[in-house]
């Protein structure tokens, strides 16, 4: 176990009496409680973490926040293992295990920097240039790219072992980012009584005030933040979010975030907690308080392990108690520089400063009381160095600051500190619409105009000053708190801040030249992750990709897992400077969802296993499953398929289930069919028209077979409605359509049909349905009711009747699917399974057999039923069904206009038929396309294809139903099934195969 | 998510909601009097407005009810919300 | 045109790559084309490509309102397959896959055509039915298509769940082996290079705000850089193909809705082809560069708002995540939307219009990547010679008179 | 009780009435309690709500008027109506009151344009009560539950995560009764047993 070497003895926001042992890269190293994976290796003097993408370049720590392009790890390991995390936000916890990736065979010695060798061939954009011949070439070339590919690994092994949690919650003002402003947002917006949410993505509030020394009342600002956060706490309406990052900024001020509740602790070691949250907000109002991000400076070889951004290095000092160096070149192109160099200094690093301006700014006078040198108008030439930077070579710039004015000096150092400037973090705002304006002192993107009910505050609004920061936050929490109907939060006491020097202005050097002028270009990295150069944007505008939209895409700028954090504006800053124009001109890219990555597992939080889609299923379930039934999944439903007895095939019971239902008397679970109440006056009416046939006339306690259409004359769905009384109808649909009929039938009550007195209800799941079907049913059902008379002359077919069977309340249908005597008894949900037992019971001595819907299938395609979205695919009418009967001449009704045009009146539709195949034994394949003679080259003419086909043990030979062109003309026709390894002859012939009088199912 | 005021249970997430298309399209009296090409445009052809756009919800999760939204295209924005047999609010013109 | 090569590369390297010449003009916009093709697009730009070369009508200009390729040229998952259903579909996509396997060559433009096989997952036994019906007919048109079993789809994809007793189980796959995927910016990029290199003027930051029409004919396009006269005016703007109508005074049978995409963060190669499940309305590949590229659903309503939605990407992770348990873990990089138009019928709208001499080439909705090089061919033949090619004749506008459509639904209710 | 005179609860294959004993917490301690609470009739009626004569018809048999005012609860000794739609209702009773319920309502509105439908087997009603009851209603729950904008009396109709709910609010502990249709039920169960898992969780009995 290491000593932690860099560690200050004292300071920071660590915890040393909580040491933490850890493992990186298969070294045990040690950190403390408070400490990231960043940290915690910079303590242990460990800068080399990582290899970029492209070029494998050793690449080292450059941010301590959200910004971060270089540290990505992977974290832990087997199936809960993650790659590309951010080690500057990944918090210590015991045991961590983190490893190097995209290297091999280690980080020290990686194979891949042989591209770095070669990289001049591989500029932007190289393989749109090559690896085109031969023809087929890239599939082999692409076999090693893909090798190359990606950064770390996804574990091997699933399911994910977490959960994780959604939250929906309402607010009257969310402020995002727990710094300075945010906090007095908060303290503003609390103290008014409005239901606030304050959320930070850092695992303590605080932002910035947790990393620097400034004071706040003359004390430390930590100390404020805590009593910040104890008025909070005290506010019942405010609930305050650490660790939890805001990631997407939707519509009507829909804000999504991603609350890391158990990552910051050992895996596994809360079961009974989420892993993540994600909270799905509904603001009135938005502070947006979210910071800056600094920008790293773009100069020859900027890439190395040891060189950073400034404010990261003095966060580390600060926050962390890290001394991260011994000797540190600090760059500046803006004030926020010198902040770093002093408290680098004050830890004992020596520091040099080398400013880019002209002229050192009023703060460096701190600098240099503490005899830090400051070399103004200097920019870094290049930079030394393997694994860590080692010196760097330093030189007087020219007035335009595109050559260098004199001789460089060679500075040793083992870190430099960069600071390019600060960007506002708009990214939240850009998302919720707001335009962008150029604030050309401070060059960076400012928020200008909001589209949503948002407000921004702080460093984020380009106001970069701590008491600015804090009234700002204030008056921002206020004013939000006021829109949303609240007040009282003005005066909330704001604390006293240091009043610095004005600062002076930020010199947008986008690039620092290189030497010698014209030589080899150097590389002056711009997108650390993706390997981009200052070069490559150079190349692309060269090529005419100038928009940024095409400069992002050919190099790949910007499209790494930070999303260009650090990287975007300089290679604006670049382009804009090629193309003579202006930034602001230039543009940005668009600033998408999510801010930073949030897991697939929160998006899909617990819609996974069990509870990934509901399953629906009958009250008779239980008994199917203890048959041991199949199930056939309709829609969410769990249908029984078919009831396979011990050792018996699928072939087997449902031909088992076919004969019993034709020879005895078989039973179905029809309880998943819909079924809809429909009352009024106007009943008949509606259902005029929406059926192709008649309604209004069916006698009370008959039923009658339905078939509607879509406005475009195409069958939609089809059913039996039963007249219950003068006034009021049941309507059955199929089990799939059940809700898109009751739909159906509303849009056009409520939107077109207003006038019409009539209500809609659906019924679906009041019922459970048990469907009788062969020669016994009606003796069967004898012997379970005595108050349903079930002679067939006082209970003819298509009439209902009401009674009790086997004692409950029930509702008889006798309409049939099967073409068998037939009665579907309908009981109360609850009496479901008491209904079917009985039926059970009592049916043991017909030999009563339970059957499924792959039988319930055979048996009416015997029959020639058609099964709507089976034998129909949204291109079939009734007439191509042969149901023309169906289609009333003397009313309108939804898609009877359709039915009259050109196309539908076509002779050669495909239209419904039966085939026989030559070989009786011979089951076509459902599927199978239809064509006029065997073989032939394609493209081979089609003529239809096979909807539904089966074995029918009832006939002793297979039918199948198709749909053929001109089909109803080609009765006797011999034609062929084509199918991949054969071709089957088939005649086609009518679609009914048994009893087409009907005699069974009237008798 | 949009958020959509219902006329009857206020304002509710777009989830609890069907779309039901461009509003205001009127089904002829008598089909049969159309030809071809007048039953093709009132069946299939839209204004698919880039901007104010009068449209169809019904709150399917909630009340059942259908409603006119005139909203906005490229923003999102709702400008009015208003029942079944209402003509469409003034402001709902904007854009047009 | 430079040529592009290996020791073009090489020769370039050595001058550190300060030589390559534009790969197109940028230049202003001339008073009159022969034809002005509206929509910087794949498809646009193919289509000037093809008038060029296949029909030698040279005076062209492609009027682009913001930078080329960046509608859903540049959003989209790039999945590329032919095996549609209907004849028609079938021929046109074929007829574009054909192209597209000659297309870098052709263009001298690496696009990274790259076949790896495309699946469609069967959950239930009506997806079964349908995809064998699709598989059979692909079969007898000539197009390479395949149906999996459970064990075979495990086999080429580990990762997939395949067991019987998940929510979705995978009963069975379609496989069309010579799908897959191709860069997406670089079609547009090449055919933009080719057709500059043929005379195009290719004119970004160029938006047609207007159609001049006298007498029934077209004249010209107002523009946002003026007015610009046009013998002929072909009009390609995906999403925004009824502003466009409107302008020229007539309706369409499209609604532009957002469809729905996502890209986690790059990782090592897991996911070797093109998996689809229209049931679960999810696609998924894994690109060279390492990330999941992920297509959801479209938003129910019609919006020309490019953005993306949480509710539709909220819904199809659950499913995802269901077929592909390892990703959960992964991490979602960014998400966007592209505005589709979307025909009843799920099939485009190539040909003439009620005004003579405009042509409109859109409703390719969520599916016409793969279609650019075919689409731009067959209406580049429509436009030269004022009558659709055999391959686009039964995509016309007619069809909505007459009901003679072409309905995809049935079998991609996802068409990718 | 899963089962009564041969009729069986929506979740009666979950066997609860074991697992009411060995839930997490006790119920003292839990934040959330769970049960079914089955055998409650219920009955779908539609009205036009400005008919005078519909609302005191249904007043004079039920003994509460329907609703007017959208999202809220009338109740009386047992009976509630909840507002389900600006003309649609649904009526609660006590067990096995539904049939005369149906039948005067029937006779007292004949000539009416109304319509009653017994729906007491279409859902089951699931109860929810703790302190921390909200919060696992808002977890799949889009509805602002917050005691601002919702509370006792009130009801709604909405989403809970993939299911359709009927929502009403009973006290301010608070309690919530869902009305989950029959088939869901066992889903929106085991989603709200997973969801309460963090609070603590008691399988109470009704
Ligand atoms: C998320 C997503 C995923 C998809 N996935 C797939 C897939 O996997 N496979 C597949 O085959 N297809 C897919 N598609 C569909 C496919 O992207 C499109 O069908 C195809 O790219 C359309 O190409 P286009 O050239 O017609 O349109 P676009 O590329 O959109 O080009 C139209 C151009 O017209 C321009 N324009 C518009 N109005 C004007 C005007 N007034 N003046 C001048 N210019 C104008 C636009 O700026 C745009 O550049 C997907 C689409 C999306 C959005
Ligand atoms: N010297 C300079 O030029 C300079 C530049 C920048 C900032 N500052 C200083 O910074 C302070 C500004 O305070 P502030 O409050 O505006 O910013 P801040 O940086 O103190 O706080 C911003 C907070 O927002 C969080 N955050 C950012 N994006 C988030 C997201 N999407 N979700 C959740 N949390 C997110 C950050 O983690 C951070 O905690 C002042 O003290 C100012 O002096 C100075
Ligand atoms: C196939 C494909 C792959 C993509 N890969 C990435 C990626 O690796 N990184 C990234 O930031 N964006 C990636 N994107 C998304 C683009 O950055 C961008 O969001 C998308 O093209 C839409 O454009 P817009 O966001 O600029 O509107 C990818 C897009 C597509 C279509
Ligand atoms: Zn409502």
């Amino acid at each position: 176990m290491s000593e932690q070497p860099f560690r200050l003895f004292a300071g920071g926001r660590v915890d040393r009496e909580r040491p933490l042992d850890f493992v990186w890269a298969g070294r045990r190293l040690q950190g403390y409680a408070g400490d990231t994976l960043a940290s915690a290796l910079l303590a242990n003097g460990i800068h080399l973490v990582g290899r970029s993408f492209k070029y494998h370049r050793p690449r080292g720590i450059l941010s301590a926040g959200a910004e971060e392009p270089n540290a990505l790890v992977q974290l832990e390991r087997g199936a809960r293992t993650q790659p590309n995390l951010r080690a500057t936000q990944v918090e210590l916890y015991a045991g961590l295990h983190a490893e190097p990736q995209n290297c091999w065979p280690s980080l020290e010695l990686d194979v891949g920097a042989i591209n770095g060798l070669v990289s001049r061939l591989l500029p932007a954009g190289f393989y749109y240039k090559t690896f085109m011949w031969p023809r087929d070439g890239w599939m082999v070339y692409e076999r090693f790219i893909r090798r190359a590919a990606g950064l770390g690994r996804a574990p091997s092994e699933g399911p994910d072992p977490d959960v994780y949690d959604k939250m929906h919650v309402h607010c009257d003002v969310l402020v995002v980012g727990a710094g300075p402003a945010g906090l007095a947002a908060a303290l503003a917006a609390g103290a008014s009584g409005a239901r606030v949410i304050l959320a930070d993505e850092q695992s303590e509030p605080g932002g910035s005030l947790l990393a620097t020394r400034e004071t706040l009342d003359g004390e430390p600002a930590a100390r404020w933040v805590e009593r910040a956060l104890a008025d909070l706490g005290a506010m019942d309406e405010v609930r305050v979010l650490p660790r939890t990052t805001v990631f997407g900024y939707h519509d009507h001020n829909y804000l999504t975030l991603a609350e890391r509740v158990t990552d910051h602790l050992p895996p596994g070691s809360a079961p009974d907690r989420p892993r993540q949250r994600l909270w799905k907000v509904r603001a009135r109002e938005v502070v947006l308080a979210t910071g800056a991000h600094e920008r790293p400076m773009v100069f020859a070889q900027n890439d190395r392990p040891g060189i950073m951004l400034a404010g990261a290095a003095r966060t580390y000092v600060n926050r962390y108690g890290v001394r991260p160096a011994d000797r540190a070149l600090v760059v500046a192109a803006d004030d926020g520089a010198y902040a770093a160099a002093v408290d680098l200094a004050d830890v004992g690093v020596e520091v040099t400063v080398v400013d880019v301006r002209a002229q050192a700014p009023a703060c460096a006078e701190q600098a240099r009381a503490r005899s830090i040198e400051v070399l103004a108008g200097h920019g870094v030439v290049r930079t030394f160095g393997g694994s860590r930077v080692r010196a760097a070579e330093v030189a007087p710039l020219d007035g335009t600051g595109a050559g260098w004015a004199g001789g460089a000096r060679t500075l040793r150092c083992d870190l430099v500190a960069m600071c390019g400037g600060w960007n506002p973090t708009v990214h939240l705002f850009s998302q919720s619409g707001g335009r962008l304006a150029w604030n050309a002192e401070r060059a960076c993107f400012v928020p200008a105009e909001a589209r949503q009910r948002v407000r921004v505050a702080g460093a984020a609004n380009g106001t970069f000053s701590l008491a600015a920061a804090l009234t700002e936050g204030r008056a921002g929490g206020d004013a939000a708190a006021r829109a949303a109907g609240f007040s009282g939060g003005a005066d909330v006491a704001l604390p006293a801040a240091e009043e610095g020097a004005e600062p002076a202005p930020t010199r947008a050097l986008w690039s620092l030249p290189t030497r010698p002028p014209g030589g080899a270009p150097a590389k002056h990295f711009v997108d650390f992750q993706n390997d981009v150069t200052a070069n490559d944007v150079a190349l692309a505008a060269r090529e005419g990709y100038r928009s940024v939209e095409h400069l992002k895409r050919y190099t790949t700028t910007g499209m790494g897992t930070d999303q260009g954090k650090t990287s975007n504006v300089n290679a604006l800053g670049i382009l804009a400077g090629l193309l003579g124009r202006e930034v602001p001109e230039v543009g940005t890219t668009t600033f998408r969802p999510p801010y930073t990555p949030v897991t697939f597992g929160v998006l899909a939080g617990r819609d996974v296993g069990a509870l990934a889609d509901p399953v629906r299923t009958t009250p008779m379930h239980r008994w199917h499953v203890a048959q041991g039934a199949r199930f056939e999944d309709v829609g969410q439903w769990k249908r029984p398929w078919y009831y396979p007895r011990p050792g018996e095939s699928m072939h087997d019971a449902v031909s088992r289930e076919c004969l019993a239902a034709r020879n005895a008397v078989a039973l179905l679970d029809a309880s998943t069919l819909g079924k809809i109440e429909v009352r009024g006056p106007d009943a008949g009416e509606l259902l005029d028209r929406i059926y192709t046939n008649g309604f209004k006339k069916l006698p009370v306690g008959r039923c009658r077979y339905g078939l509607m259409c879509r406005e475009d004359g195409m069958v939609l769905d089809d059913g039996v409605s039963a007249r219950l009384a003068d006034d009021r109808f049941l309507v059955h649909t199929t089990t799939g359509n059940a809700a898109r009929v009751l739909a159906w039938l509303e849009e056009w009550r409520q939107t077109e049909w207003p006038e019409l007195r009539v209500w809609c209800d659906s019924v679906t799941e009041q019922w459970a349905t048990a469907s009788l079907s062969g020669p016994f049913a009606r003796r069967l059902l004898g012997e379970l009711t005595r108050d349903i008379d079930l002679d067939p002359e006082a209970f003819p077919f298509m009439a209902w009747r009401a009674g009790t069977v086997a004692g409950i309340p029930a509702r008889v249908m006798r309409v049939s699917f099967t073409g068998e005597q037939s009665y579907e008894v309908s009981v109360g949900a609850g009496f479901g399974l008491a209904l079917w037992t009985a039926i059970a019971l009592a049916g043991e001595r017909y030999g009563l057999t339970p059957f499924g819907t792959e039988t319930m299938h055979v048996l009416r395609a015997e029959k020639g039923f058609i099964i709507a979205g089976q034998d129909t695919d949204g291109t079939v009418t009734p007439h191509d069904l042969g149901l023309g009967a169906m289609v009333a001449r003397h009313k309108d009704f939804i898609g009877k206009r359709s039915l009259a045009r050109a196309d539908t009146l076509r002779a050669d539709r495909k239209q419904l038929v039966g085939l026989r195949t030559d070989d009786p034994r011979e089951v076509l394949p459902e599927g199978g396309q239809i064509v006029a003679r065997a073989g032939g080259r394609p493209p081979v003419p089609m003529l239809g294809h096979v909807t539904s086909s089966y074995w029918s043990a009832n006939l002793g030979h297979s039918i199948a139903l198709a749909l053929v062109k001109g089909g109803h003309a080609r009765l006797g026709e011999s034609l062929v099934v084509q199918l991949p390894q054969r071709s089957v002859p088939v005649t086609v012939v009518a679609p009914t195969f048994l009893d087409p009088d009907g005699e069974r199912m009237r008798g | 998510m949009l958020l959509i005021e219902c006329p009857w249970c206020g304002p509710r997430d777009e989830q609890e909601f069907g779309y039901g298309g461009e509003a205001h399209i009127v089904r002829p009296a008598d089909p049969h009097a159309l030809d071809d090409a007048a039953w093709g445009e009132y069946l299939f052809m839209r204004t698919n407005r880039k901007g104010a756009h009068r449209e169809r919800w019904v709150h399917s999760e909630g009340c059942r009810r259908w409603f006119n939204v005139v909203r906005d295209t490229v923003s999102h924005e709702i400008l009015a919300v208003y029942r079944v047999g209402e003509a469409p609010p003034a402001a709902g013109r904007r854009g047009e | 045109m430079a040529r592009y090569s290996i020791f073009s590369l090489l020769r370039n390297a050595a001058r550190y790559h300060r030589d390559w010449p534009a790969a197109w003009r940028s230049p202003d916009p001339r008073a009159a084309y022969d034809v002005v093709v509206v929509g910087g697009g794949g498809h646009g730009l193919a289509t000037a490509y093809y008038l060029a070369k296949e029909h030698g009508i040279t005076n062209v200009a492609v009027l682009e309102k913001g930078w080329l390729g960046g509608g859903n040229t540049g959003r989209n998952t790039t999945i590329i397959r032919s095996n549609y259903l209907w004849d028609e579909s079938a021929h046109l996509y074929e007829h574009s896959l054909r192209l597209y396997e000659g297309l870098s060559q052709e263009l001298n433009y690496n696009i990274m055509l790259s076949q790896r096989g495309v699946m469609n997952l069967a959950h239930n036994l009506h997806d079964l039915r349908e995809l064998s019906r699709r598989v059979n007919a692909n079969r007898l048109n000539g197009i390479d298509s395949e149906i999996l079993t459970p064990e075979q789809i495990k086999a080429m994809v580990p990762i997939l769940d395949v067991s019987p007793g998940a929510r979705y189980p995978v009963l069975g796959a379609s496989l069309q082996r010579r799908g897959g995927v191709a860069r997406h910016d670089a079609v547009a990029w090449g055919f933009a290079r080719g057709a500059d290199a043929r005379g195009v003027d290719i004119i970004q930051n160029c938006e047609v705000t207007g159609i001049r029409v006298s007498d029934g004919r077209v004249e010209g396009v107002e523009t946002s850089r003026g007015y610009i006269r046009a013998g002929k005016v072909a009009v390609v703007v995906a999403g925004h193909a009824s502003v466009l109508a409107e302008m020229a005074g007539f309706r369409l049978p499209v609604e532009s809705h957002p469809l729905q995409a996502l890209v986690s963060e790059p990782v090592k190669p897991i996911h070797p082809n093109v998996v689809m499940s229209n049931a679960v309305h999810v696609y998924v590949s894994q690109s060279d560069k390492g990330e999941l590229v992920i297509g959801a659903g479209i938003d129910a309503y019609t919006s020309y708002a490019q953005r993306g939605s949480l509710p539709v990407v909220e819904h199809q992770m659950g499913a995802l995540l269901e077929l592909f348990p390892v990703f959960s873990r992964l991490r979602m990089l960014r998400q966007w939307g592209g505005i589709v138009d979307v025909c009843p019928d799920a099939s485009p709208i190539i040909g003439k219009t009620p005004v003579r001499n405009l042509y409109f080439n859109c409703g390719w909705g969520t599916g016409g990547f793969k279609a650019t090089p075919g689409s731009g061919w067959v209406f580049a033949h429509t436009v030269a010679r004022d009558e659709p090619h055999a391959l686009n004749a039964a995509f016309s506008l007619e069809r909505f008179t007459t009901g003679a459509l072409v309905d995809e639904h049935g079998a991609a209710a996802v068409a990718h | 009780m899963a089962e009564q005179h041969g009729r069986q609860s929506a979740l009666a294959g979950l066997g609860l009435d074991a697992q009411a004993r060995i839930s997490t917490r006790g119920a003292g301690e839990a934040g959330v309690r769970l049960g079914e609470r089955p055998w409650r009739a219920q009955l779908a009626l539609r009205g036009d709500p400005e008919s005078e004569a519909f609302l005191t018809g249904v007043e004079s048999v039920l003994g509460v008027a329907p609703p007017t005012a959208p999202l809220t609860v009338s109740s009386r000794r047992g009976v509630a109506c909840l507002w389900l739609g600006p003309d649609e209702w649904l009526v609660t009773l006590p067990d096995r009151r539904e049939p005369r319920a149906i039948a005067r309502l029937e006779e007292r509105l004949a000539g009416l344009h109304f319509a009653v439908n017994d729906v007491s087997h279409a859902r089951t009603v699931l109860g929810l009560a703790g302190p921390r009851a909200r919060e696992v209603l808002m977890k799949g729950c889009a509805l602002d539950l917050h005691p601002r904008s919702f509370g006792p009396g009130r009801c709604a109709q909405s989403s809970l995560a993939r299911c359709h709910v009927l929502l009403h609010q009973l006290d301010a502990e608070p309690a919530y009764d869902l009305y989950v249709h029959r088939s869901f039920a066992e889903y929106a169960w085991r989603w709200l047993c997973d969801a309460a898992a963090e609070h603590g969780l008691a399988i109470v009995a009704d």
